[in-house]
């Protein structure tokens, strides 16, 4: 699998913008900075970015992401924008337990919810 | 030696920080845990915390050379999980890490590692001077 | 033990009859084979006799049971590789395999891996009675 | 990736049946199984097969693809057919030589030779 091409699928929905993994796993740097890099430039773009992170296909993913996350949510925060993450399998749910950062993330449980709450 | 059916797995090797080596060292954990019947729960908070000794070990310890390695050796039996990970640093002091779960550093991107490894392992050791980590995950009596 | 830049890495596991392990592995042993500079025809040597001794482990040594493993290990130098992998089975008398570039022989479709080994490897040693096989490459003088 | 997946392109060159491998690596068994499986079935359809199989991605293979390759062969000799191998590499040409094969497999350069070397 080419590293090269995009790990990110970018959706929008009712000008809100979807961020959705293509791989199972969010572990290696690489991918992790290019996905952090690639949605930053997105939140930049926008005046007031609305944005929903979904997990659906993640099976594994690690501290490093997490991080890039919180770079992410703090951006959106900087533009008086909101973010949401959603689709969160249980396994991966009990990660942000774990680190409490779902104190700092509003998370949904479907993207339609999230999206409908940013409405 | 010899492939009697011996009750552990063992598992030595060194790892260079690449991603497919990282990832081959995780498809043979898996297949040793599934092996001795450790369920998929299991298979997820050892590979986590094997994924963050590894970058632990590769970014902070070797400070991203790549022509340094890290050490991995496992020991599998039906009960318990031993991964140790070396690095070719000079160490550090566990004691001194802050609590990424205080509210004033929950903002702050790094800095969960370790207590990731803590949470989902029975025991994570720093053996002195800190470039050792052992990991240990004991199955609960039932 | 411990991280130092020593001379020899080191591996030793077991491997369950599964691709994507023999795939790990294999990862694993061109990592170490590239960081001791040997060169992609001697990895491409040095795999496939890997190959074709696990598929002889797994195959003929524990007859496709698929509970059985092979316990891999090796040992790398930049002057030598040696591999040595050993199955659950009992053995049998290499020297009693036919040639099979004889001209009776070229067109049966099986009996080429272990004249492979050979042709590849400096060294092909079958341990009695015959389950662990030990592969050496060595380094040409130049 | 998914093992469901065919592991073969076939194409049809003026009669003659091209096979190409999709992967790098001719080495796994359940793999060579079905590559072998699926060139039978289309030999055995064929009144007089004429086949080609290229090499041209083929970095890696063990003897468990030369025996299917051997079987291929008999095959298509018992129909009274024809088979060349086309675009192997150096690497590769080593192991057909070291086995003595390049004396029963008719090896040319390339596909195109191949095909009219059939035609
Ligand atoms: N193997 C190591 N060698 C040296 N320092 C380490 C090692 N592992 C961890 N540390 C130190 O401990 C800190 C906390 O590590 P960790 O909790 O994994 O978070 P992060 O890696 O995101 O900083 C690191 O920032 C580093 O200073
Ligand atoms: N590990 C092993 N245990 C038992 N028998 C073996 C082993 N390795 C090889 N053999 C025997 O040697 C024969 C030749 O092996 P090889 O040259 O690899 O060709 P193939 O595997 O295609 O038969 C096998 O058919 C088998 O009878």
């Amino acid at each position: 699998m080419s590293k090269e091409q995009s790990q990110l699928r970018v959706t929008d929905l009712d000008g809100v913008t979807r961020f959705e993994f293509v791989d199972r796993d969010i572990l290696d740097e690489a991918s992790i900075r290019s996905i952090g890099e690639e949605m930053l430039t997105r939140i930049e773009a926008a005046a007031k970015p609305r944005v929903v992170i979904t997990f659906q296909n993640v099976e594994h993913l690690s501290s490093a992401a997490l991080g890039t996350l919180i770079t992410v949510s703090s951006a959106v925060k900087k533009k008086g924008g909101q973010l949401c993450l959603s689709d969160i399998k249980p396994s991966i749910l009990e990660v942000f337990r774990i680190t409490k950062l779902n104190r700092v993330f509003t998370i949904h449980p479907t993207a339609a919810e999230a999206v409908k709450s940013l409405a | 030696m010899g492939a009697s059916p011996a009750k552990a797995s063992q598992w030595s090797g060194k790892l260079h920080p690449r991603r497919d080596e990282v990832e081959a060292a995780q498809v043979l954990l898996a297949g040793a845990l599934t092996a001795h019947n450790f369920d998929e729960a299991i298979c997820f908070a050892v590979r986590l915390a094997l994924e963050e000794a590894l970058v632990n070990a590769f970014r902070h310890g070797n400070r991203d050379d790549p022509t340094k390695h890290a050490l991995v050796d496992w020991s599998i039996t039906d009960d318990e999980v031993t991964i140790q990970v070396t690095d070719q640093g000079s160490g550090f002091d566990p004691g001194s890490v802050p609590d990424p779960t205080a509210e004033e550093n929950l903002e702050i991107p790094s800095g969960r590692g370790i207590m990731l490894m803590r949470a989902y392992m029975t025991e994570v050791e720093h053996l002195a001077p800190g470039n050792m980590v052992r990991l240990v995950y004991r199955r609960k009596q039932s």
